[in-house]
């Protein structure tokens, strides 16, 4: 594509490419991270992510629908942090280390 | 980005308004400080700075002085990146929501409209509190840079005492944003116009003398209002982080200088946006009682006799206004600083969650009920 | 360029350094400082987008309570720098870096692909109407079309609230070592 | 009450009972158990009273009471109802299993308080009866299916009530498999009827069924019709499924009374009669089932002279009778047959019940050889044995006389009968007298051969009550259906039975084609009542008067007597000719085809699943971030391939 029009000319589809990217870096945090901490902000990445292409088509399509999402998104974001922290903190309490690898103690 | 004007001079107006604002809240603070200084010394009974210039007024520039010339240092086993980020980081949240803050009537120039505050923004008490939320943030960047278990404690405890009053201080003033049914500031100050007047079941009561200001309507959330800022502000009597027998001096043990100058100015600015806000949700903002704005420009116009100078008349009288409420509250900061003794730490929590939120979660209730009754019953 | 494009750049720009930061910063706190960094600035694109409301809950919630709570969290535990921040195996490692990499390309390609197509159709919408009403359509679209949602989300966070104080007063369940 | 609250009271009464007494079922408590499951049976007969009421209320042609609780299935077109009716035919039966059941629970209270197992034994009763009553009640063949198994299932349970004897177990497992194979028939029977008729609701079968006789043997209707039978040879107990039902008298006696003689043998015949318009259309199948049963009534006649124990002896008895009923509907005397069920149902639960005394008397003791001479130590016992007796072997005015000399009449004059169908008849019911007066005389007669360790005694009210109410019932219970020559002669009795079931029996249509007259119905009655009687007499002098005499016809009859005695080696035969060869078949395709063939084939087919398992399983290592990763990499091959593709 026209490389000044796509600077210039801030679409839809700007924000739609920085919602993609911001989700493939957290996607890629949860994959290679090892503290289970950093595990839970690289999913909060990805929902801020999600967030945004919400808000974007809720923006741009004229629908509040969109922005309605975004308000469970962040509670459902708040209340995963609330739980993760307590499990983050019950597993430190054990292995003094947050380590994604104590939580394979829990397969069957 | 509206709000920044349309044409090139309303956007260069409204930059350098932004500069204006900042720096007065930064010079604000030496005058508070001195203020504070003085106001303490006249409580216990001593005489304060007074002896470098007249009133000890010159005080700030020799303490401007010291602070500058202070050697600056870092902990060794502390985080240096973060410890000397903290302290500039203070500054920032402060600074954006008192530009938020309306100070005075629009001024009207040739056409243009200036707003005397940073910028409008229509969700305004959101974007506050949303602000000063990311204080936390210093305060934990400064205690974890500094590399002190007495920093990280004080850090610890600040940050949870702001978390939990926060809760409170949104609730307080849900009942404010439902009795003005908006979130923007100046139209808040706009419907506080005018005498007290109560409208309810078709009929209506208006005061002969009483202003139409938010407490008189909100009384509780006022008073829960005013108390969660004093411990968003980290201040007495809810100045935990730094209880000096417990934690030498909280978060900011280790700092000296110019960055712990920067602290001050960030809980300086803390204190200015209770302040601002308890004048804008309760006090009528900038408005005079018994005269409204417009009445005020007919003044104006009619000592002055054109529009723009009664414009600039008007909005400098408002400003006027503002700021003498807005020293009121201020005052009362400092004052309360100095009179109150301490909360112990388990009291502060129960203060927090489970006496201020019950009560602002009732008057919440109260209120969204009253609204409802006033205007579902109108016959 | 126009101030408005210069600021989604400046945004995007600063949202994507500062959520590699996070991937990619080896001590977890200055992971969490830098998800606080994009907190702030993916609220400021709300602000681009004109949701103005759901920044200042952006701003609330995550950035002034979710993270933190992170930081809290993270400093109680005092961790230094990891020695090994990303999970071991070269093999797997860049399998995943890989997936990412086409999942990401992929993405971005199908939105490419989206516009050159023409599909896109849509309209962009004249300059919305004022904010205050846009916040007032929110919360009417809240409290009436998505009332389920909300009422169900309230039951959640109840449990959650219950969950967690149960599992964080918990002495360590069938693992207690005393 | 409306009819649809009965109709529910009715069904589950009875269940409520099985619950009850089936969660308390280690109870010893027999009282209790015995009155709740007598007071549910009692509720269900009151119920059946009121509807029988309703419907007596009802004008002849309106007399249908259905009820529909739920859609039971609906697959496509096939749907099933959990509807349930209540019309001519199954008022009677409800009466009969309702009436009899509390007459034989209340006989239980009695017999069974010393068993341990009594709170079951009450339980599976009840359950029992629920079976039966959704097998008269319901109104499709599925419905009536699920009560038809439901049945085969408590008698397996009550047969081998007494599990802990692996003869008796057995004995419930024979009847079990026996009752399978008649089952397997029925279902296919269901299956070509609803193939032809698209429907399994008995009343649309029955409007459904054509005008036109079906002359071929592998007509729809036939087939199915004979599927059907085969089904009720298995449940009745007729040739060649026969075998189950002398077994079976391994459980309690009150059992034997009420499911292997009163209701649930009976279940084929009712089923016949149910869809007689059917079995109408198809001649063949009547012929099938009038030879059917004309052979099974001789042949169980014939075993039944040479039995010594007294409820084997009643169960040949039963056989025999039922083979009547198959006689009576195969020629097209669906009433007939009816009638003879309802009186068979009386007397023979007299019969039973009345044995079940002696035995409780003699201590189980059911060897009639060790017996004689009990009629004065049970008067009340032997003087309703006696009313039973003279029922069954025809005397009038018993109730037996009307049902089965109907049948054989009509045997004889129905366009469908013939000659050698009546003398069948008239042989068993010689045979019939003959062997039942031998049981008379052997138990209650002549001298006494009992041990001298036994003292018998007579029964408590509890069980001679039922006794006497049967008695009663199997003197009057013939008088609804007096045939019209002997109420021409009397007086003008109508008859009662014959108006009841006209609606709902299909006249043959070839009836009208030869004129009987009076005169040959009363010589034909008049031969086989004196048959009857003269063998009754023969055998009384034969086994009281003459002792030894029937030794010397035995001896007389060497390999007849022989045979006979080891009823006809049927089970010698199946077991030869059907089941070891099975067995072996079975051993050996075990042996070879088995280890060789099939296991070898699971061996590595398991080893197959276990060797990719094991690579499963290293895939699950519970790194929750390679599960992660397997997400990712799958929406990266579907994105990739909604993009591509």
């Amino acid at each position: 594509m026209p490389s000044t029009s796509f600077l210039t000319d801030i679409s839809i589809n700007h924000y739609l490419i920085l919602s993609a990217i911001l989700f493939s870096i957290g996607m890629a945090g949860v994959l290679l991270r090892r503290n289970i901490i950093v595990l839970f902000m690289s999913i909060e990445l990805m929902l801020n992510a999600v967030n945004i292409s919400f808000v974007t088509f809720s923006h741009y399509f004229d629908k509040v629908d969109g922005q309605v999402m975004v308000f469970f998104v962040m509670t459902i974001a708040a209340a995963e942090a609330a739980v993760g922290l307590a499990l983050a903190v019950s597993i430190f309490k054990r292995f003094k280390e947050v380590n994604i690898r104590f939580f394979e103690h829990l397969k069957g | 980005m509206t709000s920044m004007g349309s044409t090139s001079f309303e956007i260069t107006i409204n930059l350098i308004k932004l500069v204006l604002v900042f720096l007065m809240m930064v010079q604000a603070v030496p005058i508070l400080v001195w203020l504070e200084r003085r106001g303490s010394a006249f409580i216990q009974n001593r005489f304060g700075p007074n002896r470098v210039g007249p009133l000890g007024l010159l005080q700030l520039l020799a303490d401007a002085v010291k602070f500058l010339t202070k050697e600056d240092f870092a902990p060794e086993k502390g985080n240096r990146f973060m410890f000397y980020a903290a302290p500039v980081f203070a500054l920032i949240p402060a600074a954006i929501a008192y530009m938020a803050v309306p100070m005075s009537v629009p001024l009207k120039l040739d056409g243009h409209t200036f707003l005397i505050q940073g910028f409008e923004i229509n969700v305004g008490i959101v974007f506050i509190l949303g602000i000063s939320s990311l204080a936390a943030y210093t305060i934990l960047m400064a205690g974890w840079g500094s590399g002190s278990k007495f920093s990280l404690m004080g850090a610890m405890r600040a940050s949870a005492q702001i978390i939990s009053y926060e809760l409170a201080l949104g609730l307080s003033i849900v009942g404010v944003i439902l009795l003005y049914g908006t979130f923007n500031l100046t139209e808040m100050v706009n419907m506080q116009q005018g005498p007290l007047t109560f409208s309810m079941f078709g009929y209506t009561v208006t005061s002969s003398y009483l202003p139409n200001w938010g407490i008189f309507y909100q009384p509780v959330g006022m008073i829960l209002f005013f108390a969660a800022t004093f411990a968003e502000s980290n201040r007495l009597p809810f100045d935990l982080a730094e209880g000096e027998a417990e934690l030498v001096a909280g978060f900011h043990t280790e700092y000296g200088g110019f960055k712990m100058l920067m602290f001050f100015i960030g809980e300086y600015g803390h204190m200015m946006i209770a302040s601002g806000l308890m004048t804008t949700f309760f006090f009528g903002g900038y408005g005079i009682p018994g005269i409204s704005f417009q009445e005020m420009h007919q003044i104006g116009l009619n000592l002055l006799g054109t529009e723009t100078l009664a414009s600039i008349f008007n909005t400098v009288v408002h400003f006027l206004s503002y700021n003498l409420k807005f020293a009121i509250f201020l005052w009362i900061f400092i004052h309360v600083r100095w009179t109150l003794p301490r909360f112990r730490y388990d009291q502060l929590m129960d203060l927090g969650w489970k006496t201020m939120l019950p009560w602002a979660l009732a008057n919440t209730m109260l209120t969204a009920v009253v609204i409802f009754a006033a205007s579902y019953f109108t016959i | 360029m126009t101030a408005d494009v210069f600021i989604f750049w400046f945004l995007a720009i600063l949202t994507i350094v500062s959520a590699l930061s996070v991937v990619l910063m080896t001590n977890p706190i200055y992971s969490a400082l830098s998800l606080a960094m994009t907190m702030v600035s993916v609220a400021a694109i709300f602000v681009t987008l004109q949701a103005y409301f759901l920044a200042g809950v952006q701003l609330i919630v995550y950035a002034g309570a979710v993270m933190v709570l992170f930081v809290m969290v993270l400093m109680l535990f005092d961790l230094k720098n990891e020695l090994q921040a990303f999970s071991r195996g070269k093999f797997t490692g860049a399998i995943k870096v890989g997936a990412v990499g086409i999942l990401a390309g992929l993405i971005v390609g199908a939105v490419g692909s989206f516009i050159m197509a023409g599909k896109s159709g849509a309209p962009v919408t004249p300059e919305a109407s004022t904010s205050a009403d846009a916040t007032k359509a929110l919360s009417e679209h809240l409290f009436f079309n998505h009332v389920f949602g909300f009422e169900a989300l309230g039951v959640l966070l109840l449990v959650i609230a219950v969950g967690t104080v149960a599992l964080s007063r918990s002495k360590g369940g069938t693992h207690a070592k005393h | 009450m409306s009819h649809q609250m009965l109709i529910a009271i009715l069904l589950l009464s009875p269940l409520v009972g099985f619950i009850l007494n089936g969660v308390r079922f280690r109870s010893s408590n027999y009282l209790l158990a015995g009155s709740i499951a007598t007071g549910a049976v009692a509720v269900s007969f009151a119920c059946a009273i009121a509807l029988f009421m309703q419907l007596v209320g009802l004008p002849p042609e309106q007399r249908r009471l259905t009820v529909s609780f739920f859609e039971w299935i609906s697959v496509g077109s096939f749907k099933v109802n959990a509807g349930f009716v209540v019309d001519q035919i199954s008022a009677i039966m409800i009466l009969i299993i309702t009436g009899v059941g509390s007459l034989i629970h209340l006989f239980s209270i009695g017999y069974m308080h010393h068993d341990k197992g009594v709170t079951k034994y009450f339980a599976y009763l009840n359950f029992f009866l629920f079976n039966m009553l959704i097998l008269v009640l319901g109104d499709s063949l599925l419905t009536m299916f699920v009560g038809w198994e439901g049945v085969g299932l408590c008698s397996y349970l009550l047969i081998g009530f007494w599990f802990n004897d692996s003869a008796k177990a057995a004995a419930g497992m024979k009847a079990f498999i026996t009752n399978r194979i008649g089952d397997a028939a029925f279902i296919i029977g269901m299956f070509i009827l609803f193939m032809t008729f698209g429907t399994l609701n008995m009343h649309e079968l029955n409007g459904l069924a054509p005008t036109i006789m079906e002359s071929s043997w592998l007509g729809a209707v036939t087939l199915g019709t004979l599927m059907l039978f085969i089904g009720a040879t298995g449940k009745s107990a007729q040739i060649p499924l026969y075998v189950w039902l002398p077994d079976a008298m391994a459980g309690p006696t009150p059992v034997s009374a009420l499911i292997h003689a009163a209701t649930m043998v009976t279940a084929g015949v009712y089923m016949i009669v149910r869809l007689n318009p059917l079995f109408v259309v198809a001649p063949n199948t009547m012929m099938v089932i009038a030879i059917v049963g004309a052979a099974t009534a001789v042949l169980a006649a014939t075993i039944g002279l040479t039995q010594t124990d007294i409820k084997k002896v009643l169960a040949y008895s039963t056989v025999s009778q039922l083979g009547y009923m198959f006689l009576a509907v195969g020629v097209g005397a669906f009433g007939a047959g009816m009638f003879h069920l309802m009186t068979h149902a009386f007397f023979k639960a007299l019969m039973f019940l009345g044995s079940g005394s002696v035995i409780h008397a003699m201590h189980e003791e059911q060897d009639i050889r060790k017996m004689g001479g009990l009629k004065k130590y049970l008067p009340i016992t032997h003087f309703t044995f006696v009313l039973g007796w003279l029922a069954i072997i025809g005397m009038p005015p018993f109730a037996g006389f009307f049902s089965k000399d109907e049948i054989l009449w009509f045997a004889y004059s129905s366009p469908r009968g013939h000659i050698l169908l009546w003398i069948a008849g008239a042989i068993g019911a010689t045979l019939t007298a003959f062997y039942m007066t031998r049981l008379m005389a052997l138990t209650f007669w002549g001298s006494s051969r009992v041990d001298k360790s036994v003292h018998p005694h007579e029964s408590p009210l509890v069980m001679t009550i039922p006794l006497m109410v049967l008695g009663l019932l199997s003197v009057i219970g013939g008088w609804v259906g007096i045939p019209h020559v002997i109420s021409e002669f009397v007086g003008h009795i109508p008859n009662f039975w014959e108006h009841w079931l006209e609606p709902l029996i299909t006249k043959l249509p070839e009836a009208s084609q030869v004129a009987h007259s009076a005169t040959e119905e009363w010589a034909l009655m008049g031969v086989s009542v004196s048959l009857a009687s003269i063998s009754a007499l023969a055998a009384f002098i034969m086994y009281t008067k003459k002792a030894g005499a029937a030794d010397k016809v035995a001896n007389a009859f060497g390999p007849v007597y022989k045979l006979v005695d080891n009823k006809y080696y049927v089970d010698e035969a199946y077991f030869g000719v059907i089941i070891n060869p099975l067995v072996s078949a079975s051993r050996d395709l075990w042996h070879y085809v088995d280890v060789n063939v099939i296991d070898k084939a699971t061996y590595k087919i398991t080893d197959l699943v276990r060797g990719g398992g094991s690579f499963v399983r290293s895939l699950q290592n519970g790194n929750m971030q390679q599960y992660a990763m397997y997400v990712v990499l799958g929406v990266v091959i579907a994105l990739s391939y909604m993009l591509v593709g």
